[in-house]
């Protein structure tokens, strides 16, 4: 249990760390947007997973509905990150940011 | 490496202060001084729960205290953080957020009358 | 505390600070101060301050920032540069800063150490407060406890508070004639925006949730963070998500101006009319003991604990009121017909 | 349960239950505002005498808050005091509200009910303020006042919002510091309660974060009361504000700071601290000797009246700050007596200048011509304000001012003196200008040429009544000033000064 | 197993910092939302692993579930803030940028 607590959060942290990485790296906007939008909800559930495996160690009520609240967060991250990414990204695109081609003349912010 | 860092909350909050102060008296922007306001009173709150703090405490809710009368027989005091800074702060976050409020109200109402949030230009106008 | 975690979270707010203080652009200001106060909600968390987290999650989170959105919205991004005199007041500035600053390094030096468990805030009153809160109370959350009981006047102009500001914010901004008595145009044509389907779905799914949990919040106060007034924020915020994504009409058509305003006043009589009743019931103001005469089936000390979660439902419902008030106020300055 | 004994809760919590029914009541009906809030003053107005009355019969009360004892729970402290103040604000927010019944229907006719309640909070704020024997509980006060006191200052023109915007960032700072002291206070003590922070602070007074947490709340106190160098906020704010807000706001804020300086300095830190450890009491003293100086000059500058009357103020909180540092028991009796005088003086000026906005709608100096034959009641009210604040003897203003000399001459502060004295005769010019304007000068007429016969012309009686009564209390309690030295003031003093 | 989530912890921390630097670097505002939302799901994440350094879980869930809800929304208010003003480019360029009008 311990170890699988232990993997399933360092996977999390790893993409947790990839996320950032493409957040700092990535060219343009929606590419950005892309690793975020992604990589967040899921190094987010887990991380979560873990987590609640960790508090479900002993067999009873309420860690059991300690658990089930943690997992509670990780659904709604999942409702809730795909809307966000989806309003910033039509706001970036309202707003008329312009994708990033390789072409260098085009660059854009 | 403990030691070194023993005060490091007080040494933040009187940075965060000073920072908070600066932007209220030095920036020309109202909505600025309105967002230094906030983080000199956040300050506050920094130091105030730093106050409460205590070393291998818990939080300030009792374990399985549940039910009529069912007082456990020995509550170790060193064991629960100090409520009362906490308490105060939650009254002192409902003040600031009332400050706010009010604060960025008088800013629309301002920006309305004089189209400007900066005080310089506001000025001048009310000369 | 758990010190290293205190050291990152620290460091990072004072970045934080620096950068929204910095930064020449009032849109980005506002959503860099929103960064900062998740990162203080962390710090309280982080420091066993749950009740503090959690009012400044839904405060922070919910409501200053998107009120400096909608303060922005209805007015402008702009900074502008000083034009005169401004080294002066940048020296000036400076100088109280430094000066306060240095004073307070004075004082710092006299102080416990920072998580020392023997300190005088430590020993003297507050270990009462930890070992009788359910002795007297039956609330395990002390911070309930305190702030609804023991210290229970203060939360009541706290509450007051709220109220006021709202009722301050309606006075300054609401405009209930069509022409005002200033004349300037408005100063920005508002493109009108459109319906986003996806936003309205979510939102759709989501509200019954968030308003079920905020009533979960306010009712489990006694035994876990929360309260009243963080309750009556998440649901404060729950309308203000309905007016974000789908319109302003929508609000108010579920809540009126005049309900709105009404609930604010109800939820501080509730509060007071608690304290008042207590009076009347031949005890000093708020001493909720007495209840135990009118409550069915309880003792003085239960009947302690049905008080606060009355007063506690009486913030919750003041709170609400306002924050929307508030917000629909800054959002529509004071018109009432469109928002963000 | 008497009335007597739950007295001290009920001149708060009256105003307060019927602050919200103000608002309620706003909502069928805004007449119905008015009559409501009076009901809700008087009623605290009564409340705050039974306990004077209390308090003179058998010496101070405490009340606690939700039955806890003290260090744990809130408490109520009355003394001699407290019950002076408290009988004072609610006595002049009571005359302030009966003012703006008129001038509030012709300055902000849609927002009546938001007024009121405003209003009604803003005197439970400030009574709540006197009352408190609780540090912490007095911060929460404090800013409800000081909310309210930014709605009502922004409900002015389009000047008032700049002013109020001001007075929110100083306010703000203000109210911080304040708070940052008694942070200090509690990091030290670990208590919040006046009488208990006084027992346990001794222990300490070595120690510079004492030191430092009194300097906070000084510096605190000292931003809302607008001393000399913090009183940038003051005079704009208090200008542009509707007259109505303004007879509330002027009066009683700045006093109601006073007050809490001289209650923090007597009932938190001893007098031995404050006027011997501390060391404070020379600076401060020259401080206000300085603002006395400046606020008089800036005051001669003003062709506004009612900014003139601001920068007035400003110099008269110079008076009760040097008067409480003088160290010495008979300027701190002035420092008292002038806490009660300044709130009814100014009450009394302010309203003048209301009336003279509401009938003539301008407040420039040149405004007051003629008007002694227009209103000659209303002037006569006027110049017993003027003569009290000159310090001309029947008058209240004298007697307050006669303590703070001899309280300088006591402590051998003779520059605090000299100020005092300067500061009179600065008055005496500033308001003898105005009665020549207003009693000499000619009104022109339009068409003309001097108006022969001008009709008595006064202000409505409700906005009359509030100013005779002030004018004659300020009479009376200039001839019963000794009466209230040696019945109150005398029991409100601490044992350990001269 | 207090350690390894304190470790965590940390790590998590300093992936905000690195985060922090998009939001405040912008260059755009919208940049900056997008920062700031990815700071509030590690910052969830965070008080989660926080309660479990506690061992309290229970007490810091309402916390994360709340925040989770309230950043959510917050996200929403600002990219709305686009829909109505259509003014990205014009100012929010880099950290210390010249200040424009928006229009």
């Amino acid at each position: 249990m311990t170890i699988a607590v232990i993997m399933l959060t360092l996977a999390g942290l790893i993409f947790f760390f990839a996320t950032t990485v493409g957040i700092l790296r990535f060219p343009d906007f929606f590419s950005r947007m892309h690793a975020a939008g992604k990589g967040d909800t899921l190094s987010s559930l887990l991380m979560l997973l873990p987590l609640a495996l960790y508090n479900f160690h002993e067999f009873d009520l309420a860690n059991m509905l300690v658990a089930l609240k943690v997992l509670l967060i990780a659904v709604f991250i999942f409702m809730a990150s795909p809307t966000a990414t989806h309003a910033i990204l039509d706001a970036g695109y309202e707003a008329g940011i312009k994708p990033w081609t390789k072409k260098p003349e085009e660059e854009s912010p | 490496m403990h030691a070194l860092i023993a005060d490091y909350n007080y040494w933040i909050y009187i940075l965060l202060m000073m920072i908070g102060l600066y932007a209220m008296l030095a920036k020309n922007n109202l909505v600025k001084k309105v967002i230094g306001m906030s983080i000199f009173q956040t300050a506050i709150i920094v130091f105030y729960v730093s106050i409460g703090a205590k070393e291998h405490a818990s939080i300030p809710i009792i374990a399985h205290g549940s039910g009529h009368g069912a007082v456990e027989a020995a509550i170790d005091v060193a064991h629960y953080a100090n409520p009362l800074p906490h308490v105060l702060m939650l009254t002192a976050i409902v003040v600031s957020v009332g400050t706010l409020g009010v604060a960025l109200a008088i800013c629309l109402g301002i920006h309305r009358r004089y189209n400007s949030l900066e005080e310089d230009e506001i000025q001048e106008q009310l000369q | 505390m758990i010190w290293q975690l205190d050291f990152c979270v620290l460091t990072l707010i004072v970045i934080c600070a620096f950068a929204t203080i910095m930064v020449k652009d009032l849109l980005s200001a506002a959503i860099i101060f929103g960064a900062y106060s998740f990162l203080m909600c962390l710090l309280w968390t982080e420091m066993g301050a749950v009740d503090v987290a959690f009012t400044e999650a839904s405060v922070g989170a919910g409501v200053s920032t998107v009120l400096f959105f909608a303060a922005v919205y209805q007015t402008t991004r702009r900074v502008g540069v000083r034009k005169s005199g401004r080294m002066l007041s940048k020296a000036f500035a400076l100088v109280a800063a430094l000066l306060t600053g240095l004073v307070l390094v004075i004082a710092e030096a006299d102080f416990p150490g920072f998580g020392d468990i023997f300190t005088p805030a430590s020993l003297h009153v507050s270990p009462y407060y930890i070992t009788q809160t359910l002795h007297d109370t039956n609330v395990p959350n002390m911070v309930t406890s305190v702030l609804a009981d023991y210290r229970g006047f203060d939360t009541m102009f706290e509450t007051a508070v709220i109220f006021t500001a709202g009722l301050a914010v309606i006075a300054i901004l609401r405009r209930f004639k069509k022409e005002d008595r200033c004349d300037l145009p408005e100063p920005y044509v508002i493109s009108a925006g459109y319906p986003d389907t996806i936003i309205r779905f979510v939102a759709r799914q989501l509200v019954p949730f968030i308003q079920l949990f905020a009533l979960y919040v306010v009712a489990h106060g006694h035994h876990s963070p929360g309260g009243g007034f963080q309750g009556g924020v998440i649901l404060g915020a729950s309308f203000i998500l309905l007016a974000i994504s789908y319109d302003f009409k929508v609000v108010l058509g579920i809540m009126s101006e005049r309900w709105n305003v009404l609930l604010g006043n109800i939820g501080v009589l509730i509060y007071a009319g608690i304290g008042f009743l207590c009076l009347l019931l031949g005890a000093n103001f708020l001493d909720y003991s007495m209840l135990s005469k009118i409550l069915p089936a309880t003792d003085k000390i239960m009947a302690r604990s049905h008080g606060m979660l009355g007063i506690e439902i009486g913030v919750a419902i003041a709170v609400m009121a306002i924050v929307i008030s508030i917000y629909l106020n800054i959002v529509s300055h004071g018109k009432y017909d469109k928002g963000l | 349960m008497s009335i007597v004994e739950q007295a001290p809760a009920l001149l708060v919590i009256i105003p307060l239950l019927s602050a919200l029914l103000v608002n309620m009541v706003g909502l069928i009906n805004r007449r119905y505002c008015f009559p409501v809030a009076v009901l809700a003053i008087l009623g605290s107005f009564a409340a705050s005498l039974i306990t004077l009355i209390q308090v003179m019969k058998t010496g101070p009360i405490s009340y606690r808050l939700g039955g806890w004892p003290p260090p744990f729970g809130i408490e109520y402290v009355i003394d001699h005091f407290n019950a002076l103040v408290l009988v004072t604000v609610s006595f002049v927010s009571l005359l302030a509200v009966i003012f703006s019944k008129e001038s509030i229907k012709q300055e902000l006719p849609e927002k009546i009910p938001q007024f009121y309640t405003l209003f009604v909070l803003l005197v439970t704020g400030l009574l709540g303020m006197t009352v408190t024997g609780d540090a912490f509980n007095l911060y929460v006060l404090l800013e409800i006042s000081a909310l309210t006191g930014y709605a009502l200052i922004a409900l002015g023109d389009n000047r008032a919002l700049v002013a109020s915007f001001n007075y929110v960032i100083l306010g703000t700072i203000g109210a911080s510091f304040y708070l940052l002291g008694v942070g200090h206070l509690y990091i030290m003590t670990g208590s919040l309660n006046m009488a208990n922070l006084l027992t346990i602070l001794p222990d300490l007074y070595s120690l510079n974060a004492i030191f430092i947490a009194l300097l906070l709340i000084l510096v605190g106190t000292w931003i809302k009361m607008a001393f000399f160098p913090m009183h940038g906020w003051l005079p704009n704010a208090y200008t542009y504000a509707p007259s109505a807000a303004g007879c509330l706001v002027a009066p009683l804020v700045t006093k109601v700071s006073v007050y809490i300086m001289i209650r923090i300095m007597l009932s938190v830190f001893s007098v031995e601290y404050v006027y011997e450890v501390a060391g404070l009491s020379e600076t401060i003293v020259w401080m206000a000797v300085i603002a006395i100086i400046s606020g008089s000059i800036l005051a001669l500058a003003q062709t506004d009246f009612k900014k003139m009357l601001t920068y007035l103020i400003v110099a008269e909180v110079g008076y009760m700050v040097g008067g409480a540092w003088l160290a010495s028991s008979t300027g701190l009796t002035g420092a008292i007596l002038h806490i009660v005088n300044d709130a009814l003086m100014t009450l009394c000026l302010f309203i003048f200048a209301g009336i003279v906005i509401y009938k003539k709608g301008g407040q420039q100096l040149q405004d007051l011509a003629g008007l002694y034959k227009k209103m000659p009641v209303t002037m006569a009210a006027f110049t017993v304000g003027a003569l009290s604040m000159i310090g001309v003897p029947p008058t209240a203003g004298f007697f307050s001012k006669w303590y703070l000399i001899l309280g300088a001459i006591d402590a051998g502060k003779y520059h605090f003196m000299a100020a005092l004295l300067f500061s009179s005769l600065v008055n005496a010019i500033l308001f003898f200008r105005v009665i020549e304007i207003a009693y000499f000068e000619p009104k022109v007429d339009h068409h003309g040429g001097e108006a022969e016969e001008i009709a008595i012309d006064e202000a409505p009686f409700s906005m009359l009544m509030p100013l005779i009564i002030v004018a004659l209390s300020l009479i009376v309690i200039g001839l019963y000033s000794g009466d209230i030295v040696t019945n109150i003031i005398q029991h409100s003093l601490p044992a350990g000064l001269l | 197993m207090d350690s390894f989530f304190i470790g965590i912890g940390v790590a998590l921390c300093f992936l905000i910092l690195l985060t922090l630097h998009r939001a405040i670097q912008g260059p755009t505002a919208i940049d900056r939302i997008m920062g700031v939302n990815v700071i509030g799901t590690k910052t969830t994440i965070l008080l989660v692993i926080i309660g479990s350094i506690y061992h309290r879980v229970d007490m810091f869930v309402d916390i994360a579930l709340a925040y989770a809800l309230l950043n959510f929304i917050v996200t929403i208010a600002a990219s709305r803030y686009f829909h109505h003003r259509k003014n990205l480019t014009s100012s929010g360029y880099g950290f210390k940028f010249r200040s424009e009008e928006d229009k």
